[in-house]
Parts: structure tokens; C-alpha cells; sequence
């Protein structure tokens, strides 16, 4: 699809150069669907834009409470977009638990558009409001805009010989139109897409767009009539090229299979459900037709096992959890790193210890992969930043899973696993190829002889004639792999184990300051998810005009080789991290430099206003 | 140990050069030598096979076997060799695995692989005890049984594998014992034939922690008498020239020995052994002396479509070669931006 | 919630002020109220309850009984219980779970807990679905289930909870239904008189994932034909104005449906239900529409000496109060340096 | 017992200060009961002692190869011992084997006793010898006293009616008369426990004791007639006291014991056997009359959820492994962090990674034990440095536990659970109370309202009417324990879990040298059971005019508070571990110090020279 015929431009529209909008609702109100729609044609319009899908813990809350309340915030503008906002511009609340736990957020003087037709006495009392916050002066700091919208939908549908309660259903798709009047977007994808889905049942696509189409033109002639303004929000200048909107997940799962055709392999992920690490599972059973087997195991343990079980045998095998089952999986990642086989360990991280807040995003996993094994063991650890850069990541982690013979973990976020993003999908000429060569010369063949190089040993799979070879968990001799007691060995064994991942450094870029300069004074240094709030804090921390840098770090074990003289050269280095301190401890550690934490664990992400407000502090009045 | 293995194999050909560590005496080298000698009558390849074990005394097999081998985790054999069967469902793969190994740690991935029918054939070796970790009881292990960990004795009841085999789903359970030298191979061979998960219990004498444990079933002087070798189509018969057998007690879903000639018993009223049925072989499954014989045999077999044929349907649908191009372009969610 | 709970208890005395948070028109409600009905006819005390779960939506359940509750992680619930059990075998302790909690994840506890025979509950809530994580299939969903993580239907053979809890060495094993309010407290009551391990397993309605999944069952219009009610000594009579019932396959150790009047049959040729009979439950625990009905009820109870017992009687012989005096000077390898 | 009455002395004995001997042997031999009895009788005598048994992986491994010899070294003198011992000054060899495996370690001029009935062409070969050792100039650096002991001890034996086989068994007591004569020690010990031992087997006892006596006879007569020389070692100066010896397994296992009589509670310990944890759980499976439960689980998980369990119903529950069951247990600990519960998790190291190689010693799972954990995870880690050290370390481990409601990670190793060392048994009045106060009192009873001191929830265990509470892994209220989503309320508890672990370092001494001055210019800052061998080369590094100290951590979470006032003082920190630098990693991290590590992973202990050589590498001469 192409262009971005847009409707027909009102002379009232406001310019604006991005907003934030964050739809809220119950989780039967579909407001994930909403703010898809939304992000579908904004970024089809061409801007730049950012999401943070935040949804209950519940499968189901109960209607109307504040705990079942599901929301999605899109942050959209012409320039580029780093985060989903700090605080909306506009609150689209479907009921007040909606408004209820949306309104702290909210900038003063921001918009709130809510449906009159839920604020009975029972929805307001639920979202726990003393009193009708459309009564008292709850409202006062914000414009709003009160519409029935209940009312209207069920207007607009009337004809359609829809129950009631699916009537009531189309809600979303009216304030969507609305919205998207409102921001002068198109609405033909979402009329496809409604199209497709219900293509079984046309009787609810219809009632969608219809009502979709009525939110749209109650925007239209509203405006005429009333006080309601429109807005325009330029395109953002990005490179040509064709692009789709991508969350983390589908980035990912994406990345692996690029990768594992990049090394000539198939996949074989072996998973077991968690939350915020499923859907992974859920997009790759799709994709068997893209040479991918999923096998949803009993536990987490025969999961790993599986995939190590399968690459033993010459596929890729990949396993996917989140840190309680991370955990789990702890045992038998070492025997991969013992018998020296590929695997990638996807790690979504949400909140804990423990079971924690599975719906909430953290990064507290990083101790977890660096650190947690029996004994000495060593493995790459890579780290997506934003949703489009999973794929990368993803690709990379197979690179290096094959290169190496090594486990190799990915660790993303929640959060990204679930934040949308356009992307510039790449040419299909432009994606790397690193094709496997199994060893099946029985001349000379020892299952231990190591690339003089890479210090990886052959992979040589069943079914080879004449390779036959017996590995295992015990320490093995250095060449022939057969157990071996000897102390010795068991020396070399450990440091050619440690050297092996070391020496990947070599083979990573190096790392670069993704804004500032060497010579400033500070450097913010950050991994994950943090990226858009720290790389925002800082480019408007140098327009204040403090001397502060962004590293973000993607390759954490090995760090880049460049990374230490780089960090020696900043007077202070601060960790923003959505944990107590883990990628500080690491870099404390490696380079005995005292850098100093700035460190959130609410379940939430950083604000921009949090990382600017510790710049100031610690850079005192701009220099 | 090189060169492709085809044509006709010996037991040497399956034989590698590592000192076998087993204790002097222990049942597990009457089996590796009983497998070593069935493999070749088989017909199966060496660069085809895998074994793969846990961890235990039983699970060192792999190394004295020259086939790929793989020497896993405590437990955790099961899971391992479901990922190779799929990411390579022509391999044969073998698991070996002990008492403790495959009931204890292991107990979930032994029902789930079983439940799955993953076409792997499991060669359990019950030596009713931790021999590796030198003598604490297991899961198997009688009432009762003094070790290191129960020095009063265990006071758990024993666990019987054929029978949560059986309620598991499994859909090939035999027994055999490691003297059995001539027995073995056809059973082993009709685990190898059977498409799916094929459970094998072998009962092993640990001589150095709990040495005769099954002598009140395999010394010579008791085993005609205690050992019911079962034949599918035949009936249930031992003893001393077949002269007991094994009959449904009238109006019960029980099992009860008789003499032939006794109460005028005949051969007739002798039940005649069903592989096929899962309720038999319930039965059969947890028979003890000294009132019933202990079933040794094919128990149960009763074929049913395995995991990979599911699998391999639905990939055979997908066809796996898609390209990468309708990956990400793919859907019509996609826009141009121009130049 | 406060003060001592003796006395004559009722529901609401059971209840906490957690908002309860499963799905409007989950079948988690109706099992909830049953419990808190049941416990006040029980007559247990509040502060000698445990309910331990693991992680599921059925594993929310300790949050809104005003007992002891641990809301634990993911299939361990059995061991934790067992360690309450082990620290203060007063308690009465009920685990809730889910049938991936139990069967998959948790499998291997669930069957030693069984075997062992701690003396525990097990509510065992069968959705045939992994409800909390939105949908995907369980171990007990059926063959062809779709399911996110199985877009063209899972190709793998459920487990059915009863017959591995059999075949583990379960000592009580029952069935119910979650809108059986009538009938679910008898079977409590059961499952508390019952010293050791009990096996509950629920048939719940997961209306959100995989609504209507035991409507063939429960759906009035089949009900009574698909129904079949146990109980102990009574025969294994079904359908309306128990018209059908079971009977053994002469010459088979099969059940077979046969009604009554039909084809010369009587109410003699029906078989009685014999709750200590494992055969007999091993057949009832999986037989399924439309062949056969399902059983519901006490499937098999044949008590059998508690773990806790066993443990018991070797620390009265040890009496556990020696002095630390002993403990460390005890035994002939002291010496003294004189100062 | 009382007394050391030695056997008559005789006028030729050298006056030696400390020796150390290997007995070695096949595993059949009863070497480890030889070195056993040795060290008994030379605890009695009254010298300082510390033992190495190193047994062979294989259960019964084939008589007569190198991988089935089994050693016992002792170290012992007439002054403080600190290690089992670099090199043997006295090898004795059961057989050919034997002899190989341990030539290389002997010190030059060493004395060999080797059992020359055993030297056959068929053990010859299978030791790997290419010819004789006897015969060729193998035994030429040695003082070697070729023995027929199996003849002799065949002809001591003769008449008691005894198989072949039988007599032969008594080889290892016939070898041990003769060691116990050189070396001046009693054989009462002996003999009484080999009454008891045999106590069914009179004849079996009997024999042995007259292959002991005969040894010793022969020493006595040989002294005469031959060359044989007999050795004094004096008396160690000791504490009075009363005293036996004990494995770090024992006072370990009585630690616990005593710990929880302390505590007023009952132990409940579930396991799940490894190698070289085993030992804990049958050492404890023997203490019910102490007030021990144990449980066997069915695997590592079960083993740490029943002690979870125990401890939730007031119970102290302790679970113990080694490195892979620990790795198993991550899941399950990281609940009884957030539940805040009370447990003991012991670690008896082995060498790795995966099942590496479970026989051999190593200290390499501190990483697992800080870091190893999903999310933000802290509890308080402790390690044993020396057998009898295990005693105390148990004993803190329960207080901290009980007293701050935290699982407690207590490290330990393989070599120390083996080991075996002189004890002074400790009054009973001198040991610790702590007892606990489990709550009781309904009123105001908030399951995670907090002590104000120690911010320590209170223990309120099933069972107390009024109390009924739930708890569970998902984030809770700060006060009532109720499910909270809120995120200040994560932060609160995220921030207040990590409060109460590094406040425990108010509640522990501070940190001490255990050699030298804080005005030193270099510190070696161990864990663990390198005690002995830094001790040693610091000790020996000062008299060579090095200024060098000497700190061992016991306290590794939280690090008592002086520690990084301490190591800055210093110009140089070494930090000796058996592992690949973890100790190294926290310090490093903790203090932003750039300590250096001196890194052994082999699977065999430090020996003296390797940390003393090292010393004087960095300091240069003496200055
Ligand atoms: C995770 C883990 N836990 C425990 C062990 C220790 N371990 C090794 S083998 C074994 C049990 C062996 O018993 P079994 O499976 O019956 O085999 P056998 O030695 O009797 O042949 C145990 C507990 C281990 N290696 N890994
Ligand atoms: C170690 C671990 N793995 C996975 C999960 C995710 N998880 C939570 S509940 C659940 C399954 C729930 O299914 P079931 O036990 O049937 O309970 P239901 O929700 O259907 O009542 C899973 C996979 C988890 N919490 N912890
Ligand atoms: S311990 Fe037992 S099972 Fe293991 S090798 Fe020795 S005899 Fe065999
Ligand atoms: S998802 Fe299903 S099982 Fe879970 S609460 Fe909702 S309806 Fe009940
Ligand atoms: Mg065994
Ligand atoms: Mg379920």
C-alpha cells in the first residue's frame, strides 16, 4: 500500500509539532485495538511515533474498576520520536476508572475527551471518585470534551440489527474515527483491517466502520458547529524506503528468522508460556512456513533442553522466557555452555523478584544473565533498545550463537516486547549471511579441536557418517572430548572457555556515543529500553547546554573493547537503569570506575523529566 | 570408530575406546554388552544413532557406545531427545536412564514424553536405588530400604514405572532383566520397532549398594517359579513346565495365580496375554511375588500416531521454504515512502 | 478476620475482603463458594487451614479464603505443602491448581506427593487450558485444540489426571464439576476424611479461553446420559431413571454401556462400584462420551499408611529433645588437653 | 577419653616439626579409613592437623588404575597447621598406581613406603609405567622402603581362619601400625573403634587388629635391625580443652543444630543427593533425636520448596546441593526472598561448569550466589573457610536467617565438607541464644508492617488463631501483604528488600585482618578454603620481609562496613580465588578498587608456594 491521501484539510486545524495520546479504557473497552489503529495510520501518515501498551494483570477485571483499566499511549510528532511520552496531551477516557487512573499523568492544561454515557453513579463510584469528577473541579486544569459516546454509537449502529451489547462493542471504533478526524488521519487501513478480521462475520466489520465513519464525521461537522479543533501534525522527515509498523515481538521473532536463514538453518524454539514472553511463542507457531518448529514444553527446563537437544542435532535452537523461568533454565543453560552448542535464550524481562508484577516492564534480568551459573560460565549477552532494533539484535545473537558455539542471551523487555514503532523494512539484499558449514570430514575430526580463530569446536551432528562422538557435562579433554579428571585440562578447559567469549569482542563493532562528544563532561550510560527517555534527556540537557553524553550499550558481554578508554574519559559516568544497579555493577566492576546509578523500579519506565531533572542536579546550572 | 557404518556390524563395531567405569560386577555391563550385540541385528547405522542419557551410573552408557552420544543433565533426557527427534525425526534415539534419573528428577519428562509418543525408545535401568551418588534410596526403593538418607528405613511406598507408564498414556511398556541375555534383544528389538515412545524397564543388580535386590525373582533357584515371560496371543503361563498360570479371580478385576490340575483348573481357564489392553496391562504391570509372578515382556503395546507424524503434517502444510521477502513485506500493513 | 475461629463458622467467615479478580462467569466463582460452604461443615478451624497454590488463575484462589493461604510459584505447590505438612502435620492442608500447574509444570510433584501419600487435598482445577496466560494449550486440552501457541491445533494426546494419579499410586482419587454445587461438598468432605493424599479433579468452565469445553457433559440436554454418578457398593447405573448402565465385556477387561431391558439385561448384570477396586478405577478414570459416560465421584479410595505417619513413628523413637552436650562430645572420639 | 601415652619411645627417633604423608591406594584399599584413623590417633597425640581426602570419581572404579586411586593427606606438627600441605614428605603407596599419581607431587628426598607385593607386571602396566619403577632410576630422588606388606600382613593373619581375600583386606591396618610406630602415636583409638565397627564381625576386628599390631611390631623390630628411622613430633601447644576431630559435614551439621536450638526451632531439611553435598543430608538424616526432620525430595526443586514450606509453618528449613541443584533452586529462592521467609541454603561447592567434575573442589558458584537471581533479588551470602569454621558459619546463617526473615545463602566446598581438623569443643554455656518470637498478639497484625531495627517482617505461622494472612511471589502491599500493582509501592519494597540485606552489616564484626597491618602495601583478600594456604604464604611472605597482610571474608553479602576503608589503604589488592574471579568481580564493583586476581581453577586446592610465589613476583625483593 502507498500514500497517504489524507482527508480533506479543515482551515481550523491547530499545527503542532507532536502530542501525546493515550486511550484508556476498561480491558473489554479495546483500546489495545484502538491504539493500533491509531499507530497504523499515523505512522502510514508518516511520522514518527512511539507506543506503550500497558494492560491489567487480570485476564478479565472486573468491569469498571481502576485495576482492570487498559491503556495505550502513542507519542507522535514530526521530528523523531525517542519515547512514548511523559505525560499525555490527550486522555481518551472510556469510563472514569479510566480517568481515574489516568489523570496524574495528564499535563495541566492538557485535553481529556471521555464518554459522558459511562459516568453513572456505579462506574463512579468503582473507579473510587468521591464525587462525579464531571461535578466538582476535578476537571478544572484540563479542557474536556465531554461527548456520549455510548450514545452516539448506538446512534450510528442502530440500523444494523446488532444486540445491544454488540452495539456497545463499536465504541472504540467511534472514538477512534473521532481521534483520527482529530489528527487528520486517513481511515482506510482501518477499514481493511476491520474487513479482514472479520471477514467471517461481515455483519461486525460493517458496524465498526460504520461507526468508525460516524466518530469521523461527528469530528467534521462538530467542528463546524462547536469549539472543537483540529490539529496537524506534519509528516516527519524519514528516508524513502518501505516501512510497517513493528512491535518488539514481531521484530524479533522476525530477527531469528532472518538469522537462522542467514546460517542456513532451521529453528527449532522450544517455550514454555509467560508472561510478557508468549507472544513470542504465539508469532513463531505462525511461522512454520519460514522453516520454524515450536514445541510448547511441559516446563521451562524441558524447553531449554529441547532446543539444546535440537541443535545438537543441527537445527537452531532457541528458547524463550522471562525471569522466573529464566531461572529455571538455569542448569541447563551450563550444559550448553559445557558441550559448546549454539543457542539463543530469549529473556523478556518484566518486574519482580519472584513472580514480581509479570505485566510490568523492569530490567533486572542482567545479574540473571551475566552472572547466573554454577561455576565459571561464561556467554555472550546482547541487549535490544527499542522495538525495531529486536530485529538486529535477534540477528546478531544468531551470528554470534553460530560462530561461536555458544548459548547466547537476548535480553529484551516487556515493554519493547509489546511498544510499537515504524520501520524501514530492510532490502532483502542488504540482510547478512553467515552460512554454517558442518564438519563432516571424518580426517582428523575431534569433536574439542578449536578454530584457531574463534575458538569454536566443530559443530558435527548425528547423522553424519564417520563423526561419531560422545559429549557431555563432565569436563572434557581439550581435543578428544572424552571425560577428563585432569587437573591441568580442567585449568585450560576453564580459560579457553572465558578466552572464547572474550575474543568475540573482536568480531562486535565498537562502541559509539549515540549523542555528544568524547569531551564532554558526563556520559549517561544506558542498555535496553532506557534509550529513548536517556537519548531524549540528553539532546535537551545539551540544548540547555550541559556537557552530557549518551552511550547505550548493546553488546554486554563482551563489552566493546573501545568501551573502557571511552567511559576514562568522561569526568562522571551515571547508570539510568530500570533495576537496583546491574549494568553499574558490571561496569564498576570491569573498569574499577565509580560510576554512579540512577536507578527506577516501579514497574514503569523512566520519565524524560526523571534522567533531565538527575542531569541538572549533578551538572549544577548549565556550563 | 571412523568410516561410514553400513554393511554388516558386529557388536565391536558398536564398541569405543573408553574404559568402561562401572563397578566390577554390575549389571549394567550385561547390558551394554546385550545392546552392543542387538544393534547390529537391527540393521541400524551408527551415524544415525543417538544415545542420550541423564545422569547416574546407568547414564555413562553413551560413552562405551560408539554411536553419537550425548551425556546430558540429571533428569532431563527426555526433554533432550524431543529436540532432536524434532529438529532431525529421522535419527533413532535412545535413552538411557536409572531409577533415580527417570522417576525421581526426571519424573515429568519421562510422562510427557511418553504422553507426546515422541518415537524414541527409553531403556530404564531399575536397580531400585542412587548408585552414582553411592547409595541413598529411590523412588523404587521398597519400604523400608536403609540408606545413607533413611538410616531407620525409607518410610515412602515405591513407585512402579510400568505402572505410571501406563497411566501416563505410554504406548510400549516392557520389563526385562540384565541377565537376560538371550530375552533382551527381542525386546529391545520390539521397543526399536515400535513407532513411538517405547518405555523399557530393566531391572539391574547394583552389587556394591543394594546388591541382590531382585534375587528373590532371579536367583535360579526361584525363577521358574517367579518370572512370567509374556507372550502376546499366549497364555499366562509359568512355572515348571507352564504348570501355573494366571487367571481373573471370578467377578473381579483381579488377577490370581493357580496351579493347572489344582481345583480343577485347566489350561483354558489360563487368560490368554493382550498387549493391546491397557487394563491387563495395568495389572500385570504391578504384579509381586510371592503371590503373583512378576511379568517380564512386552507388557503393553498398542501403537498410536506419534508427535512427529503431527508435527511433520502440519510443517509438511506449511512447507518451511517461504521467503524472506514475504515475511517482512508480507500483509498489506506496509507503506512507501518515496524518495 | 481477627479473633479465634471456633464455634459454628459459616461461608462468610471464609471469605476475605480481596476483591475477587477472575473473569465475570469463570467457573473459579462457583468452586470458591463450594469451599467456603463446605469448610464451616467440615467444622475446621480458620487458623489450622492452609490453602498453597501455584500460579494460575486457579492458583488466585488462597487470596480470598480467610485461612493461611501461599500463593507460591509455578507447579511446586505439592512440595511446599509437603514441607508445611512435614513442620506441623496438624494443619489441614488444601492445595488448589490448575491443570497445567499440576500436570505439566508441577507433574512430577503431583505424582510424589501422591505415591508418598502426604496427607493432603488436591483441588485440581481442569480448564483444559492455561487460563492465566491467555489461552494456551494445557496438557489436558484435547488433540486438535487451537490455541495461540497451536494456530492448527495441538497434535498431542492429553493427560488424563486421574489415571496418572492412579498409576503414580494415589490413594484417593474423585471427579467433579464446578457447577455441581450439590453434589462438590460431598466430595470435599471425602477427600478431608481421606488421610493422605486426595485427588480432586474439577471440571471447570474457562468461559474466556475455552468456554463450553465440558458442555458435552454438562449441558442440561446431556447431562444425564453423560453423567455417572459413583457410589461405593451401588451399581454403575446412568441416564435417565438410571436406564444405562456399565458392565464388564465378558471375557474382557473392558466396560461396556449397555441399557437396561435391552438385549436381556438386568440390573444384575450391572457392576457394582468398588471404590478400593484400582482396576475398576483405572477404567472408570478415563472413559469418555460418547461411548461411555464420565465418572464423577469417589473414582477409587483405598487408604494406606500417610507419609507423615511413617515419618512420625521414627522421630518418637528418636524423641528429638537429646542434648546439645551429647550431640557434640557424644561418641568415643574426644580428647581433653589439660591446661 | 584422656591422654596421649605414646608408645615406648625409642633413642633413634628424629625430632622432626611437621610432616605431611599421603596414603594412597586403589579405592578398594581403605585409604580414607587409614588417613581417618591416622589423623585421629595424631589429634589424640595432640598435634595440629589438616587433612586432603581426594577419592575418585568412579564408585568402585577397576582395581588397579590410576583413576581409581584413592588418597588421604595429612599435615601435622608441633605447631599451628594451616593446610593439608604442599607436597608429601612421605608417600605411602599401596600399589603401582598409586605410586604414579603421586610421585610428582613428593618432595624431592621424600620417603616412599610401598607395599612391593603389589609391583606385578600386570599393575606395573596398568599404572602406566613403561617399565618398573623399582627396577629403572624412577625412585632415585627418594629414600624408598620397599615393603612386601601384602606377604606380611598374609603371614600376621594366617592363623585366624580367614579367606585369601579377607586377609588381604587388612593390608591398610598392617600399613597404619607401621606409620603410627614411625610416627610415635597410639594405637588404642584404632583398636576400640575396630571392636565397635566389627562389633557383629568379632573375627573381622580381630584380624585387623593383629595386622595393626603387626605393623607395628615390624617398625619396632625393623628399627632394630635395619635402617627404618622413627619420628617425634612434639606436641602442638594448644588451648585446653576438650577435643575430637570433625569434618566441615559435621560441624556443619551440628551448626545447624545447635543454631536452631538457639533459635528454639525445629530443623527441617529437605535435599536431594549430590555429590559432595550428600553428606550433609545423611549426616543430619542421623540426628532425629536432635529434632531434624529430613525429606529426600524428589529433585532439587521440591528439596527447596519443602524447606520453604517447613519454614512457613515455623519450622527452620534448610535445603543443601551443590553447584547444578543450587542452579535448579534459583526459581524457588527467589520466593522465599519475596515472601520473606527464613531459610538455609547451603552450597557445598564442586568444580564446573554444568556436572564439570563433582569430585573435585572448587569456589566457583559466588556469583551464582549474589547475582544468581531474576530481578532484584539480594539475600546475605557466608562462607566457611575452614572445617571447624563451618561450625560458627552454620550458626550465623540461622540467626540471620531468623533474625531478619531472609533466606541465607551459606557457601562451603567440597574440600571443606571432606577435610577434618581438630575441634575444641565449645562449652555448651557459651553458645548462642537467639530465640524466636514468632507472633502471636492479633491485634494491629500486619504481615509486612516491619521491625523498626532490622526491618524484618514478622513470623506468623499457620496455626495462630487471629492471624490468618495470605502471602505469595507477586508484589505486595508494604503493610497488609495483599496483592499490589501499585508502582511506589514496588519501589518502596524493591528499595526496603535491599535495606534489610545491607543493614545486616550493623549486625555483623567488622571486618579483621587476619595477618599483618592496615599499613601493609599489599592485602590478599580471600574466602572461603584458601584460608589456609593465604595464611601460610603471608605468614612466610612477612618473614621473607614482605609487606604483606593477609584478609579473609566470611561475610560476603552484605561485606562488613570497615572492609572498603580497610582495602583502600592498601597499594595493591590480590585477591587468590578458586575460580575465574568472582570474589574479585564484588570487590572490584563494591569499591571501585582495582584489585587484581590470582586465579586457580583446576579442581585442586592453592598450593603455598603458587600464592607465595605470587607474592613475590609483585613485591619484588623484600623490601
Ligand atoms: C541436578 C542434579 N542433581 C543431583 C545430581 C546427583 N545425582 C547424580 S546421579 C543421581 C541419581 C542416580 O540414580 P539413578 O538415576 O537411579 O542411576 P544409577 O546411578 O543408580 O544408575 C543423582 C542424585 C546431579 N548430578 N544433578
Ligand atoms: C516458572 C513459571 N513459568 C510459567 C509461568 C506462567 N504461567 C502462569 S500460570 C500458567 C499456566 C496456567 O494454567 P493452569 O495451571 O491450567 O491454570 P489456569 O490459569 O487455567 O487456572 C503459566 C504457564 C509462571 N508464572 N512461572
Ligand atoms: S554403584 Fe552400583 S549401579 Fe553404579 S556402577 Fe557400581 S554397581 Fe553399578
Ligand atoms: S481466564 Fe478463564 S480460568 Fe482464568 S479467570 Fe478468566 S475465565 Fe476463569
Ligand atoms: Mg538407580
Ligand atoms: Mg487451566
Amino acid at each position: 500500500m502507498e500514500g497517504n491521501t489524507a482527508a480533506a484539510r479543515s482551515p481550523q486545524r491547530e499545527v503542532v509539532e507532536e502530542v501525546v495520546i493515550r486511550f484508556a479504557g476498561d480491558s473489554g473497552d479495546g483500546m489495545q485495538v484502538t491504539g493500533a489503529q491509531f499507530t497504523q495510520e499515523t505512522a502510514i501518515f508518516g511520522n514518527d511515533l512511539a507506543t506503550f501498551p500497558d494492560f491489567p494483570a487480570e485476564i478479565r477485571a472486573p468491569v469498571g474498576t481502576t485495576f482492570g483499566v487498559s491503556a495505550f499511549q502513542i507519542h507522535f510528532g514530526s521530528h523523531e520520536v525517542r519515547t512514548s511520552g511523559d505525560a499525555p496531551d490527550v486522555l481518551v477516557a472510556m469510563n472514569p476508572a479510566a480517568l481515574k487512573v489516568s489523570l496524574d499523568d495528564l499535563k495541566v492544561g492538557g485535553m481529556i475527551v471521555l464518554d459522558e454515557g459511562t459516568f453513572n453513579r456505579r462506574n463512579i463510584a468503582k473507579a473510587g471518585f468521591d464525587s462525579n469528577p464531571l461535578e466538582d473541579d476535578t476537571l478544572a486544569p484540563y479542557q474536556t470534551l465531554r461527548l456520549d459516546i455510548s450514545k452516539m454509537t448506538l446512534e450510528a449502529v442502530k440500523d444494523l440489527d446488532l444486540s445491544k451489547k454488540e452495539s456497545l462493542r463499536c465504541k472504540n471504533f467511534w472514538t477512534l474515527g473521532l481521534m483520527l478526524w482529530m489528527y487528520d488521519r486517513d481511515r482506510r487501513a482501518t477499514v481493511e483491517w476491520l474487513n479482514k478480521k472479520f471477514s467471517k462475520r461481515p455483519e461486525i466489520a460493517k458496524a465498526n466502520v460504520t461507526a468508525l465513519n460516524a466518530g469521523h464525521a461527528f469530528g467534521e461537522t462538530a467542528e463546524l458547529s462547536s469549539n472543537l479543533v483540529g490539529f496537524t501534525v506534519a509528516k516527519t522527515d524519514v528516508a524513502p524506503g518501505v516501512y510497517r509498523t513493528v512491535t518488539g515481538t514481531e521484530a524479533l521473532a522476525w530477527g531469528l528468522v532472518v538469522g537462522a536463514r542467514a546460517a542456513g538453518l532451521k529453528i527449532m524454539l522450544g517455550s514454555y508460556p509467560i508472561t510478557p514472553a508468549s507472544p513470542l511463542l504465539h508469532n513463531l507457531a505462525n511461522l512454520k512456513a519460514y522453516g520454524v518448529t515450536t514445541f510448547q514444553a511441559e516446563d521451562e527446563i524441558a524447553a531449554v533442553c529441547s532446543a539444546i537437544g535440537a541443535s545438537y542435532a543441527g537445527a537452531l535452537g532457541v528458547t524463550s522466557s522471562s525471569g522466573p523461568g529464566i531461572a529455571l533454565k538455569t542448569e541447563a543453560i551450563g550444559l550448553a555452555i559445557s558441550t559448546e552448542l549454539p543457542l539463543v535464550i530469549v529473556n523478556t524481562q518484566r518486574a519482580g523478584p519472584s513472580t514480581g508484577l509479570p505485566t510490568k516492564t523492569e530490567q533486572s534480568d542482567l545479574y540473571l544473565a551475566v552472572y547466573g551459573r554454577n561455576a565459571d560460565a561464561p556467554l555472550p549477552v546482547l541487549a535490544a533498545s527499542t522495538p525495531t532494533d529486536c530485529f538486529e539484535v535477534a540477528i546478531e545473537s544468531v551470528r554470534i550463537a553460530t560462530k561461536y558455539m555458544t548459548p547466547v542471551m537476548l535480553l529484551t523487555e516487556g515493554y519493547l516486547a509489546n511498544a510499537a514503532e515504524p520501520w524501514r523494512i530492510p532490502d532483502t539484499d542488504d540482510l547478512p549471511s553467515f552460512p554454517v558449514k558442518f564438519r563432516t570430514d571424518p580426517e582428523g575430526f575431534q569433536p574439542f579441536a578449536r578454530n584457531a580463530d574463534t575458538l569454536a569446536r566443530p559443530w558435527a551432528i548425528p547423522g553424519t557418517p564417520g563423526l561419531e562422538h560422545r559429549i557431555g557435562g563432565l569436563e572434557k579433554d581439550s581435543v578428544t572430548g572424552n571425560i577428563s579428571y585432569d587437573a591441568e585440562n580442567h585449568q585450560h578447559m576453564t580459560d579457553v572457555r572465558a578466552a572464547k567469549i572474550a575474543g568475540i569482542a573482536r568480531d562486535i563493532p565498537q562502541q559509539e556515543i549515540q549523542c555528544g562528544e568524547e569531551t564532554d563532561v558526563m556520559v549517561l550510560v544506558g542498555w535496553g529500553s532506557t534509550f529513548g527517555p536517556i537519548n531524549q534527556a540528553v539532546r535537551q540537557a545539551r540544548e540547555e547546554g550541559h556537557s552530557v553524553a549518551h552511550i547505550h550499550i548493546r553488546y554486554i558481554v563482551p563489552l566493546p573493547s573501545n568501551l573502557g578508554d571511552l567511559l576514562n574519559g568522561f569526568d562522571r559516568v551515571l547508570v539510568p537503569e530500570m533495576n537496583n544497579g546491574q549494568l553499574l555493577t558490571l561496569l564498576r566492576s570491569t573498569y574499577a570506575i565509580d560510576a554512579e546509578g540512577l536507578n527506577k523500579v516501579s514497574g514503569k519506565p523512566f520519565r524524560v523529566s526523571e534522567i533531565l531533572d538527575a542531569i541538572r542536579t549533578r551538572m549544577g546550572d548549565a556550563s | 570408530m571412523t568410516g561410514t557404518a553400513t554393511g554388516q556390524l558386529t557388536a565391536k563395531d558398536f564398541t569405543t575406546d573408553q574404559e568402561v567405569r562401572w563397578c566390577p560386577g554390575c549389571g549394567d555391563y550385561a547390558i551394554l554388552k546385550c545392546v552392543q550385540r542387538t544393534l547390529p541385528e537391527l540393521g541400524v547405522r551408527r551415524e544415525n544413532t543417538v544415545f542420550v542419557s541423564g545422569i547416574g551410573c546407568a547414564a555413562r552408557f553413551p560413552y562405551y557406545m560408539s554411536t553419537y552420544g550425548f551425556h546430558t543433565i540429571h533428569g532431563r533426557a527426555p526433554a533432550i531427545a524431543t529436540g532432536i527427534k524434532l529438529a532431525n525425526p529421522d535419527l533413532d534415539v535412545w535413552i538411557v536412564t536409572g531409577d533415580g534419573d527417570a522417576l525421581s528428577i526426571g519424573g515429568n519428562h519421562l510422562i510427557h514424553v511418553l504422553r507426546r509418543n515422541v518415537d524414541v525408545q527409553i531403556l530404564l535401568f531399575n536397580n531400585e536405588i542412587y548408585g552414582l551418588t553411592k547409595g541413598q534410596y529411590s523412588p523404587t526403593s521398597r519400604r523400608g530400604t536403609r540408606s545413607p538418607s533413611t538410616p531407620k528405613g525409607s518410610v515412602e511406598n515405591p513407585i512402579s514405572a510400568a505402572a505410571l507408564a501406563l497411566g501416563a498414556g505410554g504406548r510400549f511398556v516392557a520389563r526385562t532383566v540384565d541377565t537376560h541375555q538371550k530375552r533382551m534383544p527381542q525386546i529391545l528389538k520390539r521397543a526399536y520397532e515400535h513407532r513411538g515412545a517405547s518405555l523399557v524397564e530393566i531391572l539391574q543388580n547394583c552389587n556394591v549398594f543394594n546388591d541382590k535386590v531382585f534375587s528373590h525373582i532371579t536367583d535360579k533357584s526361584v525363577a521358574v517359579e517367579r518370572q512370567l515371560h509374556l507372550e502376546h496371543g499366549k497364555p499366562l503361563l509359568y512355572g515348571a513346565d507352564d504348570s501355573h498360570g494366571l487367571r481373573v479371580t471370578p467377578g473381579k478385576f483381579e488377577l490370581e495365580a493357580v496351579t493347572i490340575g489344582e481345583n480343577g483348573i485347566t489350561q483354558d481357564d489360563i487368560l490368554i496375554h493382550d498387549e493391546t489392553n491397557r487394563t491387563l496391562a495395568s495389572l500385570l504391570a504391578v504384579m509381586e511375588p510371592p503371590a503373583l509372578p512378576v511379568a517380564l515382556g512386552v507388557i503393553y503395546c498398542d501403537p498410536a500416531p506419534t508427535y512427529g507424524d503431527g508435527v511433520k503434517q502440519q510443517e509438511e502444510v506449511a512447507d518451511g521454504e517461504a521467503s524472506i521477502e514475504s515475511l517482512l513485506r508480507g500483509g498489506d500493513r506496509t507503506w512507501t515512502v518515496m524518495g
